[in-house]
C-alpha cells in the first residue's frame, strides 16, 4: 500500500536545525533575548492556529489567556511563593476551566457574532487584570521571578555549566524556548493528524458535512478552544518569567490582534507559516526603528500590502510560488522579473 | 430486487409486512408562514430505493432537512428503526445509521479527497485525545486501516485517480461522488441522496446509476431526491411525488407514471 | 498568472529588503552613546513626544558647542509605544546591542520598571522620566529620576487643601499606570492632611465623557474639593465636564497636565484650577533671585522657537535627564558607566528645570518637595499661588 | 434623584449616539460586502482633525466641516478601491486583516500630518451649555443628537426611496443576481465606503467639541461602535442605531450607578449576554441556513 509521507516528516526535523543552529548568526545577547521571544510567541501561535487556521473559529481574544498564565505565574510564585511547574500547571488548569466555561455559550455564535464575543471576553479580562491592582500590580505591571525547576533557578543573567561547558542563562533560556515550540509543534500536528484534527478541519471545511457523518462539531470547537487556551496560557506563564517583567499589555485586545494577525500573515492552516508569521511581526518593530516617525505608518502598510498581495499568507503563498516555478524553471523567472 | 421490495408492491393493509425502516407521521414545517412541508406521511422499508420527486419548491430539500435533523419539525414524528428521531441533531442521527448528500456539495474543500472520506469513518475511529495528543502506536495502525479502507472506497465510487487530490483541485462529477464515498464510509443503514445526478453529464449519469444498484445491493436502504425521470424511473422501487409540501402520490414507478395528478402537475396542470 | 508571480515576487523583495535593513550598525568608538527609550507615539506620547524632541534638540546643542569631554554625543533612540515589553526589548537592544555607555528612559512608570532588571544586570546608569514613587524606592543602584514622585505631588495638593480647611474631597483618576499610582498615593497620606476621600472614581484613558463620574462625586455628601490624578487628554475633559456640571468646588490637578496644551484644550473651564507643577510653566513669575529663573527660561525659549509649540514639564524631565548625565561624565570626566554612576549619586545643587537636584546613595531622585509650585489658572494663565 | 438619572442620560445619549453614527457605518459597509471595517475610527479621526486644522488656518467652519467630510470620502473610496477590491476573494479574517492594517496607516499617516497632540474644537453654538430639569446639557450635545438624527432619517430615505440605496440593498442580499440584474456591484461597493466615511467623519466633528480630538482617537470609538453595530445585529440600521444608544446609556448608567472602573467590562458584558440570548443581536436577520 503506497502510504503517502505526512508532511511533518521533513518539518520538524528541519525547524529543529534551523533552531539548533539559529545561535550561531545570531550578533549579540540581544538577537538572542528576541530569537527566544519569539520562540515563546511563536509556539502560543501555533496553539492559536489550532483553533483559527485549523478550525475556522476566529479568536480576537486570545491574549487573555495568555496574560492569565502569565499573571497566575507571577503571582502565585512572586506573592505566594510557588515554584515555577506547579504555578504554571495551576494557571493553566485556571485557564482550561475559564475557556471551558466560557467557550460553551460563545462557540455556539458565528462568523462575526464568535469575533465580537471572543474580543468582549477578552477586553473583559483585561480590564480586570488591569483594576484589582491589589492582586496583579495594576497597570503598572508586576515583576516575575525567574524560572526554578526542581530547586534550580534559570535565569537569563546566570551562567551555568552543562555538560563542563560555560553557559550563558539566556542561550540556555533560547534552548528552553526553542524546545517548547518543537514540542508545540509536535503536538499541534499529531493532532492536526489525527481523527480529532480531521473533525477539526472538517468544522472548517463544512460543519454540515461534518455533523452528517457524527462529528459532534460543538464538542471539538470546544476542546480546540480549551487547547489553544492552555497553550496561550503555558507560554504565558514561561513569557513572564523570561521577561521578568508583566503588564496588563500582555492580556490587552492590541496583543490579541497581534496573536491573531500572526496567524493570518503567515498562513493560517500552516503550522510553519504561523511561525514565519510571528517571527516578521515581532521583528518588524525592531527593523522599522530607523524609520523614526514613519514607523507607524510603514507598519501600516505592510501588513496591508503582504495582506492584500497574498491574501492566502506568506508561507502558503511562497511555497504555491515555489511549487508553480519547479515544473517550467525557465518561463517562470522571466515572469517573475517583470 | 431482494423480498422485502416484493412485499411493498402488495396492498397496503398488510400486516404482516416489516417494520419500515423510516417513517414520517404527519410532518410540517413552514417558513414565515409558507408551509414547505405540510402534514406528510409515508414508511420507507429497509432495501428499497426510495425517490422523492416533485416540481422545483415542492418541499424536497426541506423534507432532506427534516429528516437529517437539519431543521426542526414543527410537528409530526419520524422515526428510525421504529426509535423517535425526531429533532434529534445530525451527528445523533449518524449514530443511528443514517447519512446524506448535499443537493450543493458540502465538501471540506481544505482537505484532500481521501480525508473526506476518511471524516466519514469519524464514528468508528478511536478517539482517544490523548493518544492523538502523542501519536501513540495504536493510534497510527487505527488510521492506517482507516486510510486503506477510505480509498478502497474511492475506489468503489470511482475516484481512484483522485486518492490524493486536494478536493478543491477535483472536478465536480468527481466531487459528487466523492460525497456519497464519504456517505458510505460511515457504514450507513440509510442513505439519502439530494439530487445526485443534477449537473451530470449523461456518461456520468449511467455511472451514478451503476453505482446507486452497487450501494443498494450492499443492503442499504437508498432515499433520492432527483430531478432527472429517466434515472428515478429507473432505479426506484418506489416513488413519492410532493407537490407545495404535501403526498400528490406514492407508488411505483408504472402506477407513478400512470397517475393523473401526477401529470397533471408535471405538464402544468 | 504573470501578475500574481510579480506579486509574490515583490512581496518577497519587501522582506529582503527588511531583514538586511536589521545589519547592527558600525560601533564608533568615539561618541559617547546616550541611548534612549521613550513612549513618543502611544497613550503616553503626551510625556514621549516632547522628551524626544527635547533628547534631539540638546544633544544637537551640546555637539555643536563641542560635545562633551571633548567627545561628541550619539542619541540612539527608540519609541515603545508605551508598551512596557517593547520598552523591555528596546532597552535590551540598546545595552547589548548598541552598547551605550548610559541610558535615558522611560516614560512611564511600566515602561522604565520593565526595563530596570536589565539595566541593574547590566549595570549602566539609567535616568528614567517617569513619576512612581517604585522607581527610586526602595534604591536600586543604577536607576536614577528626573521628575518629582507621585507622594510628592499628592501631598502638596493636600496640604494645600488643609490649608484651606478641607477635610473631605472627592478623587477621580485615570486607569492608567499613571492615575493609578496616584490614586493609590493620595489615598495613602490622605489621612495625614486629616482629609477623607468621600469618593473614588476613574476613567478610562481613551474615555471621552467623564460627566457621570463627576455626577456621582458632586452628589457625595460632604465633598469640600475635587483632585483629578490623571494625565493626556483625560484631565483635560474632566475639567471641563467639571466647568459645564457647574460644580463650584474647588478643583485640583495632578501634575501631569502640567503643560501650555492644557490650557488649550480646557479653555474657559480651566479658570480657578489649582495643580502642583515645576517652574517651568511660570518663568516670567519667578522672583530674579530664584536659581532655576535663568534655567527654565531659557529651555522655554529655546524648546518653543525650536518646535513651535509650547512646552512641557515632561519635556523638562528629559532636559533634566541629559544635563545630569552631561554633569555626571563631566565630574567622572570619563563615560565609564560605574564612574558616571558614582558622579550621578554625588551631584549637588544642580539646577534643572524641574528642581534643584541634590543626589545622595540614599535619594536616587534628589528633588525637595518645594520643587514643586502651587499653581492657579487665571484669566487663561498659569499663576503661582506661593 | 431624577437630575442625576437624567444628567446619566444626557451623557449616555449623547456619546451613544455617536457609536450610533458609527455603528451604521459598520453596517453600510458589512452589507455591501461582508467586510467588518476595522478602519471605520479612523474616519471619525480624519474628520475631526481635519476640521479642526482647517479651522486654525482660518477656514470657516462649515466649509471646513464640508472639506473633512470630502476628505474622508475620498478616502473611503481609496480604501475600498486600494486596499478592499484588490483582495474581496481572501479570507473574511484576511480583510479584517487589511482593515486594521489600513487603520493603522491612516493613525501613522495622521500622525505624521497632524502631530500627536490633542486638539480642541470650539462649540458650534456661543452658549455651552443648558440646564434641563436640574441636570446640564452641553449644546454640543443637541448639535450632536440632531445631526445624528438628520443622517439617519436621509440614510433611511436613501434605502427606501433611490434606485441606488435600493441597488445596495440588493448587492448585500445577493451579489450574484444584483450583478445579473446590471448593478455594477463595484460601484455599490465603493459608495458604501464612502458614505460610511461620510457617516464617521460626520460623527467625528460632531463629538469633537466635547471630546477633544488627536491621532488616535479612533480606535476605541471605533471599538464601540463595531461593539454596538454587534449589539444590534450586523448588517441592520436599526440595530446600529438602537445598538450605540443602548451601550451608550449603559456606560453611563454604569459609570453613574455602578462602578467606573468597571464601566467598560459591563459594555463588554452586556454583549456577552445579548449574543448569549440572541446570537444575531437584537435585530439580525434570523434566517435558515441553506444547505
Amino acid at each position: 500500500m503506497a502510504l503517502r509521507l505526512p508532511e511533518r516528516v521533513p518539518g520538524l526535523p528541519v525547524l529543529a536545525l534551523v533552531l539548533l543552529l539559529l545561535p550561531l548568526f545570531l550578533g549579540n545577547e540581544f538577537h538572542l533575548d528576541i530569537a527566544t521571544q519569539i520562540a515563546l510567541i511563536a509556539a502560543t501561535v501555533v496553539g492559536l492556529n489550532l483553533l483559527v487556521g485549523y478550525g475556522g473559529q476566529v479568536s480576537l481574544g486570545h491574549a487573555a489567556f495568555f496574560g492569565m498564565g502569565a499573571y497566575a505565574s507571577a503571582i502565585l510564585t512572586g506573592t505566594y511563593g510557588w515554584t515555577s511547574i506547579p504555578a504554571l500547571v495551576c494557571g493553566a488548569l485556571l485557564v482550561a476551566l475559564l475557556a471551558w466555561t466560557l467557550g460553551r455559550p460563545i462557540l455556539r455564535l458565528k462568523g462575526h457574532y464568535l469575533s465580537m464575543a471572543t474580543l468582549g471576553m477578552g477586553i473583559i479580562i483585561a480590564i480586570v487584570i488591569n483594576n484589582e491592582g491589589w492582586l496583579t500590580g495594576g497597570p503598572d505591571g508586576l515583576a516575575v521571578e525567574p524560572l526554578t525547576v526542581m530547586g534550580a533557578e534559570l535565569s537569563i543573567f546566570d551562567h551555568y555549566s552543562l555538560l563542563g561547558l560555560e553557559v550563558s542563562g539566556a542561550l540556555l533560556w533560547y534552548g528552553l524556548a526553542a524546545l517548547l515550540l518543537l514540542l508545540a509543534v509536535w503536538i499541534a500536528q499529531n493532532l492536526v493528524d489525527s481523527p480529532i484534527g480531521r473533525a477539526l478541519r472538517a468544522v472548517h471545511g463544512s460543519e454540515v458535512a461534518a455533523r452528517v457523518v457524527g462529528v459532534d462539531t460543538s464538542h471539538y470547537k470546544l476542546l480546540i478552544f480549551v487547547i489553544s487556551a492552555v497553550y496561550a496560557s503555558v507560554m504565558g506563564s514561561f513569557y513572564a518569567h523570561y521577561t521578568g517583567f508583566i503588564t496588563p499589555q500582555v492580556a490587552s485586545f492590541e496583543h490579541s490582534i497581534e496573536l491573531i494577525t500572526m496567524v493570518v500573515l503567515g498562513g493560517m492552516a500552516s503550522t510553519y507559516g504561523v511561525i514565519l508569521g510571528a517571527v516578521l511581526l515581532m521583528l518588524l518593530p525592531q527593523l522599522l526603528t530607523d524609520f523614526q516617525d514613519y514607523e507607524m505608518m510603514m507598519f501600516g502598510l505592510i501588513l496591508m500590502l503582504t495582506m492584500i498581495f497574498m491574501p492566502k499568507g506568506l508561507l502558503p503563498t511562497l511555497s504555491e510560488a515555489v511549487r508553480r516555478l519547479r515544473p517550467r524553471p525557465a518561463s517562470a523567472p522571466a515572469s517573475g522579473q517583470e | 430486487m431482494n423480498q422485502s421490495v416484493q412485499q411493498t408492491e402488495t396492498s397496503c393493509d398488510d400486516t404482516a409486512r416489516p417494520a419500515p425502516l423510516l417513517e414520517v407521521r404527519g410532518l410540517g414545517k413552514a417558513f414565515g408562514g409558507v408551509h414547505a412541508v405540510d402534514d406528510l406521511s409515508f414508511r420507507i422499508l429497509p432495501g428499497e430505493v426510495y425517490a422523492v420527486i416533485g416540481p422545483n419548491g415542492a418541499g424536497k430539500t426541506t423534507l432532506f432537512n427534516l429528516i437529517t435533523g437539519l431543521y426542526q419539525p414543527d410537528q409530526g414524528d419520524i422515526a428510525l428503526k421504529g426509535e423517535a428521531v425526531q429533532g434529534l441533531p445530525p451527528e445523533r442521527l449518524a449514530r443511528l445509521g443514517m447519512s446524506r448528500t448535499f443537493q450543493n456539495l458540502q465538501i471540506c474543500m481544505n482537505m484532500t479527497a481521501l480525508e473526506n472520506v476518511m471524516l466519514g469513518r469519524h464514528l468508528h475511529l478511536k478517539r482517544n485525545f490523548l493518544a492523538a495528543l502523542l501519536r501513540w502506536p495504536s493510534l497510527r495502525a487505527s488510521e492506517r486501516t482507516c486510510r486503506a479502507q477510505a480509498e478502497e472506497l474511492i475506489r468503489f465510487v470511482g475516484c481512484g485517480d483522485y486518492v490524493d487530490a486536494d478536493a478543491a483541485a477535483m472536478p465536480y462529477g468527481a466531487l459528487k461522488r466523492l460525497e456519497i464515498a464519504r456517505a458510505l464510509a460511515t457504514q450507513p443503514a440509510i442513505l439519502l441522496l439530494d439530487e445526485p445526478a443534477a449537473g451530470l453529464n449523461s456518461t456520468e449519469t449511467a455511472a451514478l446509476e451503476q453505482l446507486i444498484r452497487k450501494v443498494a445491493a450492499g443492503g442499504i436502504t437508498v432515499v433520492l431526491v432527483e430531478h432527472d425521470m429517466k434515472l428515478v424511473m429507473s432505479i426506484s422501487d418506489r416513488v413519492l411525488v410532493l407537490d407545495y409540501g404535501r403526498k400528490l402520490a406514492e407508488g411505483t414507478p408504472r402506477e407513478i407514471r400512470d397517475n393523473p395528478d401526477v401529470i397533471a402537475a408535471y405538464l402544468g396542470g | 498568472m504573470v501578475t500574481k508571480n510579480r506579486s509574490v515576487y515583490r512581496a518577497v523583495l519587501l522582506i529582503l529588503v527588511l531583514i538586511c535593513s536589521m545589519v547592527v550598525p558600525v560601533m564608533a568608538a568615539e561618541p559617547i552613546r546616550i541611548g534612549a527609550f521613550v513612549s513618543a507615539t502611544g497613550p503616553a506620547s503626551f510625556l514621549g513626544d516632547p522628551e524626544l524632541k527635547t533628547l534631539e534638540m540638546y544633544v544637537e546643542k551640546i555637539n555643536a558647542q563641542g560635545g562633551v569631554i571633548g567627545r561628541p554625543l550619539r542619541l540612539i533612540h527608540y519609541d515603545d509605544g508605551g508598551n512596557a515589553n517593547e520598552a523591555r526589548n528596546f532597552a535590551n537592544r540598546l545595552l547589548r546591542s548598541d552598547r551605550v555607555d548610559l541610558i535615558i528612559g522611560g516614560s512611564t512608570t511600566g515602561t522604565t520598571m520593565a526595563a530596570v532588571p536589565l539595566v541593574e544586570r547590566a549595570g549602566r546608569p539609567m535616568i528614567s522620566m517617569a513619576g512612581a514613587l517604585v522607581i527610586t524606592e526602595p534604591v536600586r543602584p543604577w536607576v536614577f529620576k528626573t521628575p518629582q514622585s507621585d507622594r510628592m505631588a499628592a501631598e502638596r495638593v493636600l496640604a494645600d487643601m488643609q490649608s484651606r480647611g478641607i477635610t473631605g474631597i472627592g478623587l477621580i483618576s485615570g486607569t492608567d499606570g499613571f492615575g493609578r499610582s496616584g490614586r493609590e498615593q493620595t489615598l495613602a497620606v490622605a489621612a495625614d492632611f486629616g482629609i477623607q476621600v468621600l469618593a473614588d472614581q476613574t476613567y478610562g484613558p481613551q474615555d471621552t465623557d467623564m460627566t457621570a463620574q463627576l455626577t456621582r462625586i458632586r452628589n457625595t455628601p460632604g465633598v469640600e474639593a475635587v483632585f483629578n490624578f490623571g494625565f493626556g487628554q483625560g484631565p483635560a475633559i474632566v475639567t471641563r465636564n467639571y466647568a459645564h456640571l457647574g460644580i463650584e468646588l474647588p478643583f485640583y490637578q495632578s501634575h501631569g497636565v502640567a503643560s501650555d496644551r492644557f490650557l488649550d484644550l480646557a479653555g474657559s473651564a480651566a479658570e480657578g484650577v489649582r495643580l502642583p507643577a515645576s517652574a517651568l510653566l511660570v518663568p516670567d513669575a519667578l522672583p530674579d533671585d530664584d536659581p532655576q529663573k535663568q534655567v527654565v527660561q531659557d529651555y522655554k525659549a529655546a524648546y518653543e522657537a525650536r518646535w513651535n509649540m509650547p512646552v512641557s514639564t515632561f519635556g523638562g524631565y528629559a532636559y533634566d535627564a541629559l544635563m545630569l548625565a552631561v554633569a555626571a561624565i563631566e565630574a567622572a570626566g570619563t563615560s565609564e558607566p560605574k564612574a558616571v554612576r558614582d558622579a550621578l549619586e554625588q551631584i549637588q545643587g544642580h539646577v534643572g528645570v524641574t528642581g534643584t537636584f541634590n543626589m545622595s546613595p540614599d535619594d536616587h531622585n534628589g528633588l525637595a518637595p518645594e520643587s514643586f509650585r502651587l499653581l492657579e489658572v487665571r484669566d487663561g494663565q498659569w499663576v503661582l499661588v506661593d | 434623584m431624577f437630575a442625576e438619572f437624567l444628567q446619566y442620560l444626557f451623557s449616555g445619549v449623547t456619546i451613544g449616539a455617536t457609536y450610533a453614527m458609527v455603528a451604521l457605518g459598520f453596517t453600510l459597509v458589512y452589507n455591501a460586502s461582508h467586510v467588518i471595517n476595522f478602519a471605520q475610527g479612523e474616519f471619525l479621526m480624519i474628520g475631526g482633525m481635519a476640521t479642526v486644522s482647517l479651522l486654525a488656518m482660518g477656514v470657516p467652519l462649515p466649509l471646513a466641516i464640508a472639506m473633512a467630510v470630502a476628505l474622508a470620502a475620498v478616502l473611503g473610496v481609496a480604501l475600498h478601491k486600494l486596499a478592499i477590491a484588490p483582495a474581496r476573494k481572501a479570507d473574511v479574517i484576511t480583510l479584517i486583516i487589511i482593515t486594521i492594517g489600513a487603520s493603522i496607516f491612516l493613525r501613522g499617516l495622521a500622525q505624521i500630518i497632524w502631530g500627536k497632540e490633542f486638539h480642541a474644537m470650539p462649540s458650534f453654538s456661543a452658549t455651552e451649555s443648558v440646564n434641563v430639569m436640574g441636570a446640564v446639557m452641553y449644546t454640543q450635545s443637541l448639535w450632536v443628537l440632531a445631526v445624528a438624527g438628520v443622517l439617519v432619517l436621509l440614510l433611511a430615505l436613501f434605502f427606501t426611496r433611490t434606485l441606488m440605496g435600493k441597488a445596495i440593498l440588493a448587492t448585500s442580499m445577493n451579489p450574484g443576481a444584483a450583478r445579473l440584474m446590471g448593478i455594477r456591484t463595484q460601484f455599490v461597493l465603493m459608495l458604501a465606503f464612502m458614505l460610511a466615511a461620510v457617516l464617521g467623519a460626520m460623527a467625528g466633528i460632531m463629538v469633537a467639541p466635547i471630546t477633544l480630538t488627536a491621532y488616535d482617537i479612533g480606535i476605541m470609538l471605533g471599538l464601540k461602535g463595531f461593539v454596538a453595530a454587534a449589539i444590534g445585529g450586523m448588517g441592520s440600521g436599526v440595530g446600529a442605531v438602537v445598538g450605540g444608544l443602548l451601550l451608550g446609556i449603559a456606560e453611563a448608567m454604569t459609570a453613574g450607578y455602578i462602578s467606573s472602573d468597571y464601566k467598560d467590562a459591563v459594555a463588554f458584558l452586556l454583549i456577552l449576554v445579548i449574543l448569549f440570548f440572541m446570537p444575531r443581536g437584537l435585530f439580525g436577520a434570523r434566517v435558515a441556513e441553506r444547505v
